[in-house]
């Protein structure tokens, strides 16, 4: 994990960009006219407010930019890397206002290893799915819980496990019903998400923005 | 460097998957990127050592491909004609 | 159909409200006491602004009355036909603001063909139910997914094509999961609704202002 | 002119709607309209036409109805007492 973190430190930033105090398309033009004129590189975009983060990162990615996010101070630091491959948005530039609520954004209730009733093959297929592209989707999820055999997802051997902790690497918290986990006998083979309590998984059900139950 | 491969039906993916699992070889099924225009919502990704070989059991199962594209690490993809 | 419209403008009016430039409650309140004076009959209430439609229509079909809605210029008439039946609603006068939101508003998630557990006969009797009263309720939802086993009711030979189809025409979106509708075979039998992949499903359910799933 | 039939009990509706389908009768299952009370929340749909058939089969069949109203275009309607 650290040499990882030293890595991301050694990038070469070719240009900043100062989107503070502007607001919504101005830092996300400003990011267009940039990555337009380059060839391939990296830049970084400081922000003063999540939804600008929003704005820029969403911008970078659907023109097939790499993204990272990182906090300094008051201020957010977008760091953009174009490719050589990458083709810059010609889309209308979206500006996603202000949250309105100062909630705890989406949650995921995931209750079965499969979406849906019919067929349990198509269900588990539904749920290979689910999560590449939650990662993709935006607004994203802020949490995800886990409940009876949603709890399986998240224990060795799931073929579940690279997606999820690839959400959970990308800031989404998962959360495991451990009575779940304690009676499938599961506990001890967790590798993902936080083992949480009834208590806990209520609470996040209840203080949610909106709770999308699969 | 990331081969996917798409298929005309969720049916061949299925098959695929499990066929190849069987044999070993190392793939994951994932959605069809967005970005490759597939009439089935699901693809196998693997590295690109694997093709000649998926290609060889694929064909003696009769489970036809739709399309192979690489995509580099930075996201990049081209189609893989043969 | 044009001998059905020609009707409606034979309605005889008995009385008209004036609710411009009035706020909630008081819109509801006049039409509250118009329509306990009197007997039967039919009165028109205009008003300047959708939340004012939606309250007072709301109002009056608790009370039994049949509802229609017309624009007139900037105004909006909305046209409350009492019944010998009706009985006027003693319930508070409920007050919708202004919709907060920009955003996507309601997404019903059908991931069935049969609503909840326990038995599969009632469950598709609920099912039956569920496409009327969602073209009755208010606010109605914009979208509706179909997944798993409710991808098969937006398909050739289903019972429920009608009833889908009416919520289509009267602009709800529908979306049918491809790969279920692959998995079943049923790809080229599909009656209603636009074939949907993955990614804007997941889009969807996190852009809609709330999700409900059967 | 539409003419809706209610039933005492989901049973009765169920079994009416089996057994009209098998005649051949053009019903459709709703639930029942908001302006007709009624016990049990869904009702049969039929045409005009149909209902005197209707009222000979379910009564052979000791399906009894609760009670059948008759809209018109309007939204209007009234019960039919019998």
């Amino acid at each position: 994990m650290v040499s990882i973190d030293l890595m991301r430190r050694e990038v070469i930033v070719n240009k900043r960009i100062d989107g503070r105090g502007l607001s919504c398309p101005k830092p996300v033009v400003m990011t267009k006219n940039t990555l337009e004129e380059m060839e391939a590189g990296t830049i970084e975009v400081i922000v003063d407010n999540k939804p600008a983060v929003e704005n820029v990162s969403r911008f970078a990615r659907n023109s097939g930019c790499e993204v990272k996010v990182r906090e300094e101070g008051k201020n957010f630091i977008v760091e953009v890397t174009k490719r050589e491959t990458s083709e810059v948005s010609k889309e209308e530039i979206v500006c996603q206002v202000e949250p309105q609520k100062t909630g705890k954004g989406i949650t995921v209730l995931i209750e079965s290893d499969t979406i849906g009733e019919g067929s349990d093959e198509l269900g588990a297929i539904l749920m290979r799915a689910l999560f590449p592209t939650l990662l993709e989707a935006s607004p994203r999820p802020q949490r995800l819980i886990f409940m009876n055999n949603g709890a399986k997802l998240a224990v060795e051997g799931s073929i579940y496990l690279d997606d999820i902790s690839k959400l959970e690497k990308e800031g989404i918290e998962i959360f495991v019903c451990g009575t779940c986990l304690d009676f499938f006998n599961l506990k001890d083979k967790v590798k993902v998400g936080k083992i949480s309590n009834f208590f806990e998984i209520t609470q996040i059900l209840v203080e949610a923005d909106k709770v999308i139950t699969i | 460097m990331r081969q996917i491969i798409t298929f005309a039906s969720i049916h061949f993916v299925m098959k695929a998957e499990k066929v190849l699992k069987k044999e070993g070889i190392d793939i994951r099924l994932i959605p069809t990127p967005r970005k490759i225009s597939s009439d089935c919502g699901m693809a196998i990704e693997t590295h690109y050592e694997n093709i000649e070989r998926i290609k060889t059991i694929l064909g003696n199962q009769k489970c036809s491909m739709d399309g192979i594209y690489r995509f580099d690490e930075k996201g990049g993809y081209s189609e893989q004609k043969d």
